[in-house]
């Protein structure tokens, strides 16, 4: 233990099964007032269900916890709030139609005989986030404000309930990079106020630059508990993974050819008729990568939509080849040669119930090799599938298991192997390897690269800055709608940050 | 946020919406001059209104408005038939048709258990449980309303007794589909297979082939003496049944509830989303199971009116679909107190319609039968669309 | 991790991500995880346990649970299979288990029609409206061309009321893929709106009442020649017509046309996820026509075998007071959307209700319980169908066991199943 | 119903029904027990519809006839209900199989089954109360219908409404039929004339509630017409009809009950009933067959009391000796109730 102070929060032995599945193994961990205490591991090390046992959502099978040394036990979030502990989920746990000021009060409403008493909600919301520069409109509603002021109010909840103990599971998944030094921000203030904060990531250098204290997670076990000082982005990755890992792949660069996708002057609206592409145009040619870089809801989602037949734009051209889809659907653009890597891939990507073999065939299940007349070939899905997944290495099932029954990362290994057997000219990837660990996003990236080898044109749209530089052989930032400039993959963080949010930060902010 | 918050068509002179709707207005409008108490005889008003209003509806179309359009378009050519039907009838059918306060009266009793029945939905619904079990409640709450009624004496025990029992099927229903996590859909059926089966026993039994008596304690209707003789309103609504005024307070009453009060905010929490009602410490399981008995309370009170309320004895099945039609008054509008409301009378003036319009011609009467159902079909597809019910909805709620 | 596992510890989609709950709304999918596993133990389980507590309830109004379910059985005329029923018995047996199958058949396609909206993510409310439009225009049809062919003629009934059906079904799904109007209500209104639509016709004075009848509300009478043949029983006296093989062929049709047609795999996945059908080219709207339209088929030719095999004219009143709609999702339900749960589910139906009929049911029973009772069993199946995460429990513990007894459990799973971030 | 199947049972006549139960019927306990111990007796069976044997009304009354023929006639009796239309073919057979002298199908949904059956068994004598107006094509010789004259009932319960509005200077009288079908017209034809001839200026009203069972359409349709003006409300909607009475109990409204003397409903209010004895006819067909009587045709009118009219309440009485004197008249021949409506509406 390296800080001075006591630890308020203590867990002991923590033990959590799912039927054989062992998701913590004797965990201990602990966090004093003032500490940020970082917990570091991949997707499936066993971070969440730790927190969610601390937070009373789980019940663990062994282990106690301890707040002010003394034991408590925690069965549900009510106990774990009174306990002092607040938790920012990684999924944002908040009411979408419901305004922020009712999420925050949401459970310890201000109220007169049963009333609402949104005035007094609204002074405590204001009175909070000016203390800890947490800025929130109370009156906005949740599905109308950016993600980082979900995240906010988020926080802001845990405050409002007067958490001394603060748990941010995976806080920076989703935030832009100006968004992450705001949030480092809060936390410091935190600190000083004397609060012990959890971090939960499985990002490396963020977690050398918030934590004071680091502890690794693999496979449900502690492997360490470091302090910061003298840990480094290598070390930590051996104590994740288990082994040495290259944590940047030398990569080799595109050789781009002529141009196979050409949007131009695109304008595209959402549901409610508002325009989140403004005239839009790019160009991607064969054998390059041109990855859509900025942060989460400035048109990404609309600009692929629009590009993929999913969505009718207003007006604006989208050209494969030569070939003119705009607006003609879903059917017209993969005719065309266009292949969509998914967003989300239970929303879009998957059929979950359907088997492997079926979810295969999705993209082309009009083609003749897999139905004639109506009828479905199924012998040749299957023998297809079969191919497909031992190409893809997808583990945990054959072409006659389902789909849900796959982890994440297989499950996104299928949409990929779909997407790419149906020989596409453009591919254009959304998001591809969100939510996946380590060796899964190495697989997509080093597929990426080979079919951008292969003389694919293939457009990236990413969240991630390490992902589109990694694999971008041109950056494209988005914001509001426009293309607001370009750059090449050797970018600066500091400077690729800027343009994804409008060029508004001045360097001197950037601190760290 | 404020990315780009232009309209991707720049209006024009007169939104093609707003011409839409005038066109609606204008359309009801050529029809409406031909009954009392205008009673326009000639036809030519009518056809040159709604001809307007049928421009207008192809403005509407023109500028995007699609659906609005054809509304529009469809309205107006509705009311020429109408005003042609009205043209060619006699005065005295054309004024016994449309005595409006009587219609009023009549579209009250029709809507009032439909009124309980939706309420109950969105009690459930905003809380995160379908029921389609409506049905089965309000059947448990008229042969139990009559059963308490007739044993204790009095409509008020009657009332107590019918929701008791609504409030204990739906507990059969919250059980299933909170703690076993059923499927909503068909634990709802289920329950209402269960309700036919139990009233239908209980009436065997306990009255066999005399049915139920008929001197049961009735509840009263409440005549407003202020206005019970002012005209329109007098015939409409100075005689109406205690349970239709209460079910009209309880449309502003839920309203407040669910949106003013906290109990609301963690209804409505756990019904949007469960898990964060959860993680802030609110009883989802707890809360969920409430709303559902309320609901079949509810319910049950819309079955009372019936049995209780409005005819005073009880017959097999006599809810008639009654709770089906609640169901998707509850849909129609939109999950809320109000539109549940006039989606009821809506209803309820379908059928108070018919049954003066059949009276008239017997056997077109028949077909005319068949109007609210239709006016109810014309609506959920033209006027309301895509509506969302609760995010979660219809989904258990499971921690682990 | 087997997909019987994933869905009794509750996470059937294995995720926890958002999009996962709003697709559960399906009814689709809530059903999907259920007829992987114990496609047939489950309803067979489900019905035993519901049986066994209507038999609780017998016991509890102080009758004998063991000879009412005796004297209901052979009222079914399931006591036919046995061979060692001989003589009278087996002659009433054998008109029992015709009526019986005679009840089916409607049954099995109204379920069919209910079935396969949910295998497309739709709830069908609408069977009975769509019998009803189905029996209107196979009698209209079945009483009028009199000279023609009889093989045609009965082809003629029975594809025009299928048609007349999907025509109707047709109308709630064009709806619901232009204006979004949702398909509970819209079925609902368009059943009442064809018992209206019903009763006008057949009415005295009405379109197509009976001439020769002008004091009845009732249709003209089929024809000889369009009547099906009877191929057990007495065809004067109601005795099984061959549309029991008609409905078969159909639930096979059925079973195909989910299984191994493009439109089957589009209904599908429309149904399951309708966003991922439209990412993969599908046009969403127009599979939910196609599909009620399919729907509709099945229950106007179900109207088209009653009217064609038994009943001969329609009343007014037969149209008001059918229940077949209404048994149908029941079927379905049962029947988990398959196509031989259904038939399973529709021929359990047809038992109960032949062998609950008052002519069945043995004087020393209370019958006015066994009548209700009825509804009570079907009541607790439709629940216990609902709830069938209580009768997996069941089998998962009887398996746990087994597998505990055969083998310890070999090596930890992957950790990336429940909860793990 | 549960789902849209709203139970609309027609039995031909209006009933005055205080519960019609629902799919499945009742066969009430009493059935079993009275089994008279009689060596080789005389067999009568009876085939319900879908209303079931309480609806206390049409099918009900059918099962007292059976039940006085079986206490007075020694008949044995068994009684079949319907749970569909399904079951009428089968519950027919099973009794003529099951060698009873007479079957009686009650109510007209049941003629063309029942024409099949008697076919089949020529040696089976059928009954079917309120045949389809003898005017099926092809009826068996062994089938008898019992009909009844409606119109004689209602037109003495007419003339009496009449007398009752112009002693009041009332204006208007009216009536809720359950569907329009040849039992009800006939009820409502006789009612209108026998209005028009006490008060020929009276103003009519007709409505049909489409049903026979929900008796909150019927009361809504009788609350409608009292709205309208309407003084005097005739019943005939059998079990739906009771909500008629109940429009007449919250508004103080005469009104006059069908089928079986409804006065015990409300004492006060009911001025009088249209009575048919359908008990009646199953017992004259039952003791004429087992006195070698059968024929195509058992009329019951005003003449041989199987229609009458029931108790005259307090607002009626002054009026008795009129109504009675009508009732001659009619027995005698000399005023012949019409059998088409005067007025539809």
């Amino acid at each position: 233990m390296t800080g001075s102070a006591p630890p308020i929060l203590e867990l002991k032995g923590i033990t959590k099964k799912f039927g054989s599945v062992v998701a913590n193994d004797r965990v201990d961990f602990d966090v004093a007032a003032g500490e940020v205490h970082a917990l570091l591991g991949e997707n499936g090390a066993g971070k969440s269900t730790l927190m969610s046992v601390l937070y009373g959502l789980y019940t663990p099978d062994e282990g106690e916890i301890l707040v002010d040394g003394r034991p408590v036990e925690i069965h549900s979030p009510r106990t774990a709030i009174d306990a002092g502990i607040g938790m920012v989920h990684q999924h944002f746990m908040l009411v979408r139609v419901m305004t922020v000021a009712e999420n925050i009060v949401l459970g310890q409403e201000p109220s007169r005989w049963g009333r609402l008493d949104l005035k007094a909600a609204r002074a405590r919301v204001h009175e909070l986030s000016d203390r800890y520069g947490l800025a929130v409109d109370p009156d906005a509603r949740i599905e109308d404000i950016t993600v980082g002021a979900e995240q906010r109010v988020e926080i802001l909840k845990a405050l409002y309930r007067n958490a001394r103990i603060l748990v941010l599971d995976e806080p920076t998944a989703v935030l832009t990079a100006q968004e992450v030094r705001e949030l480092t921000g809060v936390l410091n203030r935190l600190k000083r106020d004397g609060a012990a904060i959890v971090f939960i990531s499985h990002k490396l250098r963020e977690v050398l630059d918030v934590a004071d204290r680091i502890t690794v997670l693999r496979r449900g076990k502690r492997v360490a508990s470091v302090p910061r000082a003298g840990a480094t982005e290598q070390s930590l990755a051996r104590l994740v993974v288990g082994r040495d890992v290259v944590l940047s792949a030398a990569k080799r660069h595109g050789t781009p050819a002529e141009p196979l996708l050409a949007v131009a002057d695109l304008h595209v609206g959402d549901e409610r008729r508002l325009e989140k592409v403004s005239g839009v145009s790019l160009t991607v040619r064969s054998g390059e990568i041109v990855a859509i870089a900025g942060v989460d809801g400035n048109g990404q989602r609309e600009l692929v939509d629009a590009i993929t037949g999913m969505r009718a734009p207003a007006s604006g051209r989208v050209r494969v080849d030569g070939r003119e889809i705009a607006g003609q659907g879903v059917r017209a653009a993969t005719e065309a040669g266009i292949a969509h890597i998914a967003e989300d891939r239970h929303l879009r990507g998957l059929v979950l119930p359907f088997t492997l073999a079926e979810n295969l065939a999705l993209r082309e299940y009009r083609s003749p090799q897999c139905s004639a007349r109506g009828w479905m070939r199924l012998a040749h899905l299957r023998e297809r599938a079969g191919r497909l997944l031992s190409e893809f290495d997808v583990r945990g099932g054959g072409p006659d298991s389902y789909a849900a029954a796959l982890s994440g990362g297989n499950q996104q290994k299928v949409a990929v192997a779909r997407e790419i057997a149906s020989n596409p000219k453009v591919l254009v990837a959304h998001q591809p390897t969100r939510g996946l660990d380590v060796g899964a996003i190495e697989f997509v990236h080093g597929r990426l690269i080979e079919e951008r080898d292969k003389g694919r044109a293939i457009l990236l749209v990413s969240l991630e800055y390490e992902e589109v530089r990694a694999l971008a052989d041109r950056i494209l930032v988005i914001y509001e709608g426009r293309i607001v400039g370009e750059f090449s993959p050797d970018v600066s963080e500091e400077e690729l940050g800027m343009a994804m949010t409008g060029g508004q930060v001045s360097r001197s902010e950037a601190v760290v | 946020m404020s990315v780009g918050s232009l309209t991707v068509a720049p209006p024009r002179t007169a939104s093609p919406r707003s011409c839409g709707i005038a066109g609606v207005v204008l359309g009801a409008l050529a029809w409406v001059i031909t009954l009392p108490p205008i009673e326009l005889r000639g036809m030519l008003a009518s056809i040159v209104l709604a001809a307007i209003a049928a421009a207008l509806g192809v403005v509407a179309v023109r500028g995007g408005q699609r659906k609005l359009g054809v509304e529009t378009i469809i309205v107006a050519l509705l009311a020429v038939a109408g005003a042609a039907a009205s043209a060619k009838s006699s005065l005295a059918t054309v004024e016994s048709v449309f005595t409006w306060s009587a219609l009023a009266a009549a579209t009250l009793r029709y809507a009032t258990p439909l009124l309980f029945g939706a309420l109950g939905g969105v009690v459930s619904e905003s809380g995160g449980v379908i029921n389609v079990g409506l049905e089965g409640m309000m059947l448990m709450g008229c042969f139990w309303g009559v059963y308490g009624a007739d044993l204790l004496g009095w409509w008020g025990w009657g009332l107590l007794v019918a929701m008791l029992a609504g409030g204990l099927l739906a507990l059969v229903h919250g059980v299933l589909s909170i703690h076993l996590r059923a499927n909503q859909i068909v634990s709802g059926m289920g329950v209402n297979f269960l309700a036919l089966g139990i009233t239908g026993y209980f009436l065997e039994y306990h009255y066999g082939p005399n049915g139920t008596p008929l001197n049961i304690s009735q509840v009263p209707n409440v005549r407003l003496p202020l206005i019970q003789h002012v005209g329109f309103f007098g015939a409409a609504i100075g005689d109406a049944n205690l349970l239709t005024w209460v079910g009209l307070a309880l449309v502003p009453a839920l309203t407040f509830f669910l949106f003013r009060m906290k109990w609301g905010l963690r209804l409505r929490s756990v019904g949007e989303k469960p898990r964060a009602a959860d993680t802030v410490g609110l009883p989802v399981l707890r809360i969920r199971y409430t709303a559902v008995v309320v609901s079949g309370m509810l319910a049950a009170l819309g079955g009372a009116y019936l049995s209780v309320g409005f005819v005073g004895s009880f017959s097999n099945d006599m809810t008639n679909g009654r709770g089906f039609i609640s169901l998707a008054a509850m849909i129609f509008g939109k999950w809320r107190p109000w539109g549940a409301l006039w989606a009821c009378l809506l209803f309820g003036f379908g059928n108070a319609m018919s049954d003066r319009v059949s009276s008239v011609n017997p056997t077109l009467g028949t077909l005319f039968e068949a109007l609210p159902y239709v006016l109810t079909l014309v609506a959920v597809a033209g006027l309301v669309g895509r509506s969302r019910p609760p995010e979660s909805d219809g989904i258990p709620y499971e921690r682990e | 991790m087997t997909l019987l596992e994933d869905e009794l510890e509750g996470h059937p989609l294995g995720g926890e991500e958002e999009s996962d709950q709003a697709a559960l709304r399906s009814p689709a999918r809530l059903t999907a995880f259920r007829r992987g596993s114990g496609a047939i133990t489950v309803p067979v389980l489900t019905t035993v346990i519901a049986f066994l507590a209507g038999g609780l309830i017998v016991l509890a109004s102080g009758h004998d649970p063991v000879s009412t379910y005796t004297s209901i059985f052979t009222g079914t005329g399931l006591n036919w299979l046995f061979p060692w029923i001989g003589g009278a018995a087996r002659a009433t047996a054998a008109g029992n288990l015709q009526q019986t199958l005679l009840q089916a058949t409607p049954l099995i396609l109204v379920g069919l029609a209910v079935a396969f909206a949910f295998r497309a993510g739709m709830f069908n409310i609408g069977g009975q409206g769509q019998y009803t439009v189905g029996g209107i225009v196979a009698v209209w049809i079945g009483s009028s061309f009199a000279g023609m062919s009889p093989v045609l003629h009965i082809a003629f009934a029975i594809v025009a009321a299928g048609l007349a059906g999907a025509a109707w079904a047709g109308i709630a799904g064009v709806l619901k893929a232009v204006t979004g109007a949702n398909e509970v209500i819209s079925t609902i209104m368009l059943n009442w709106i064809a018992i209206w639509l019903g009763v006008y016709c057949f009415q005295l004075g009405g379109p197509l009442q009976n001439p020769k009848m002008p004091q009845t509300p009732v249709s003209s009478n089929v024809v000889a020649g369009a009547k099906l043949p009877v191929f057990w029983g007495s065809a004067q006296l109601q005795g099984l017509d061959v549309g029991i093989f008609i409905a078969f062929a159909l639930a096979v049709v059925f079973a195909i046309l989910i299984k191994r047609t493009r439109f089957g795999y589009e209904a599908r996945a429309v149904g399951f996820n309708p966003e991922a059908a439209r990412y993969a080219g599908m046009n969403v709207g127009r599979t939910w026509v196609r599909v009620m339209l399919v729907c509709g088929a099945f229950a106007g030719v179900a109207a088209s075998l009653d009217i064609l095999g038994w009943k001969f004219n329609l009343y007014t009143n037969d149209i008001q007071v059918s229940q077949v709609g209404f048994y149908g999702i029941a079927v379905a339900l049962l029947g988990r959307n398959s196509a031989s749960g259904t038939v399973a589910a529709a021929v359990l139906f047809g038992a109960l209700l032949t062998g609950t009929s008052d002519r069945n049911i043995h004087l020393s029973i209370d019958p006015t319980l066994v009548q209700y009772l009825t509804f009570m069993i079907e009541g607790i199946i439709i629940m216990l169908v609902a709830t069938d995460v209580i009768t997996l429990r069941l089998l998962k513990g009887g398996r746990r066991i087994a597998v505990a007894l055969r083998s310890r459990p070999a090596k930890a799973a992957r950790p990336s199943g429940h909860g793990a971030s | 119903m549960l789902l849209n199947v709203r139970r609309r049972i027609p039995w031909l006549s209006g009933a005055a029904a205080v519960v019609a139960v629902g799919v499945f019927g009742i066969v009430s306990s009493a059935s079993g027990s009275a089994r008279p111990a009689i060596a080789t007796p005389f067999k009568v069976g009876l085939v319900t519809d879908i209303g079931g044997l309480n609806d206390h009304g049409f099918n009900h009354l059918s099962y007292e006839g059976l039940l006085q023929a079986e206490s007075q006639l020694h008949v044995k009796g068994t009684v079949l209900q319907s749970s569909s239309g399904a079951d009428y073919l089968p519950n027919l057979t099973k009794l003529a199989a099951a060698g009873n002298n007479l079957v009686i199908a009650v109510g007209f949904l049941m003629a063309t089954p029942l024409e099949t059956v008697a076919k089949q068994y020529p040696k089976v004598h059928f009954a079917i109360i309120d045949s389809p107006g003898g005017t099926a094509p092809d009826t068996a010789p062994n089938i008898e219908g019992i009909d009844f004259a409606e119109q004689e009932a209602g037109y003495p319960a007419g003339y009496l409404t009449g007398l009752y509005l112009k002693a009041h200077k009332y204006t208007t009288a009216s009536s809720v039929g359950g569907q329009s079908i040849p039992p009800v017209n006939l009820y409502i034809a006789g009612f209108q004339a026998g209005v028009r001839k006490a008060d020929p200026s009276a103003k009519l009203l007709n409505a049909y509630s489409q049903n026979f069972t929900d008796e909150s359409s019927c009361k809504e349709l009788a609350l409608n017409q009292i709205q309208a003006g309407s003084k005097v409300v005739f019943q005939v909607a059998g079990g739906c009809g009771l909500g008629v009475i109940s429009a007449g109990v919250s508004t103080k409204t005469q009104v006059i009950g069908v089928d079986a003397d409804q006065n015990y409903l409300a004492p006060s209010l009911v001025l009088t009933s249209a009575e048919k004895m359908v008990n009646t006819g199953v017992f004259t067909a039952a003791k004429d067959l087992m006195g070698g009587k059968f024929s195509s045709n058992l009329q019951e009118n005003l003449s041989n009391g199987g229609v009458g009219i029931g108790t005259i309440d307090a607002a009626g009485a002054p009026f008795k000796a009129q109504v009675n004197a009508v009732i001659a008249q009619i027995k005698a021949g000399k005023i012949k109730p019409p059998t088409t409506l005067l007025v539809s509406k």
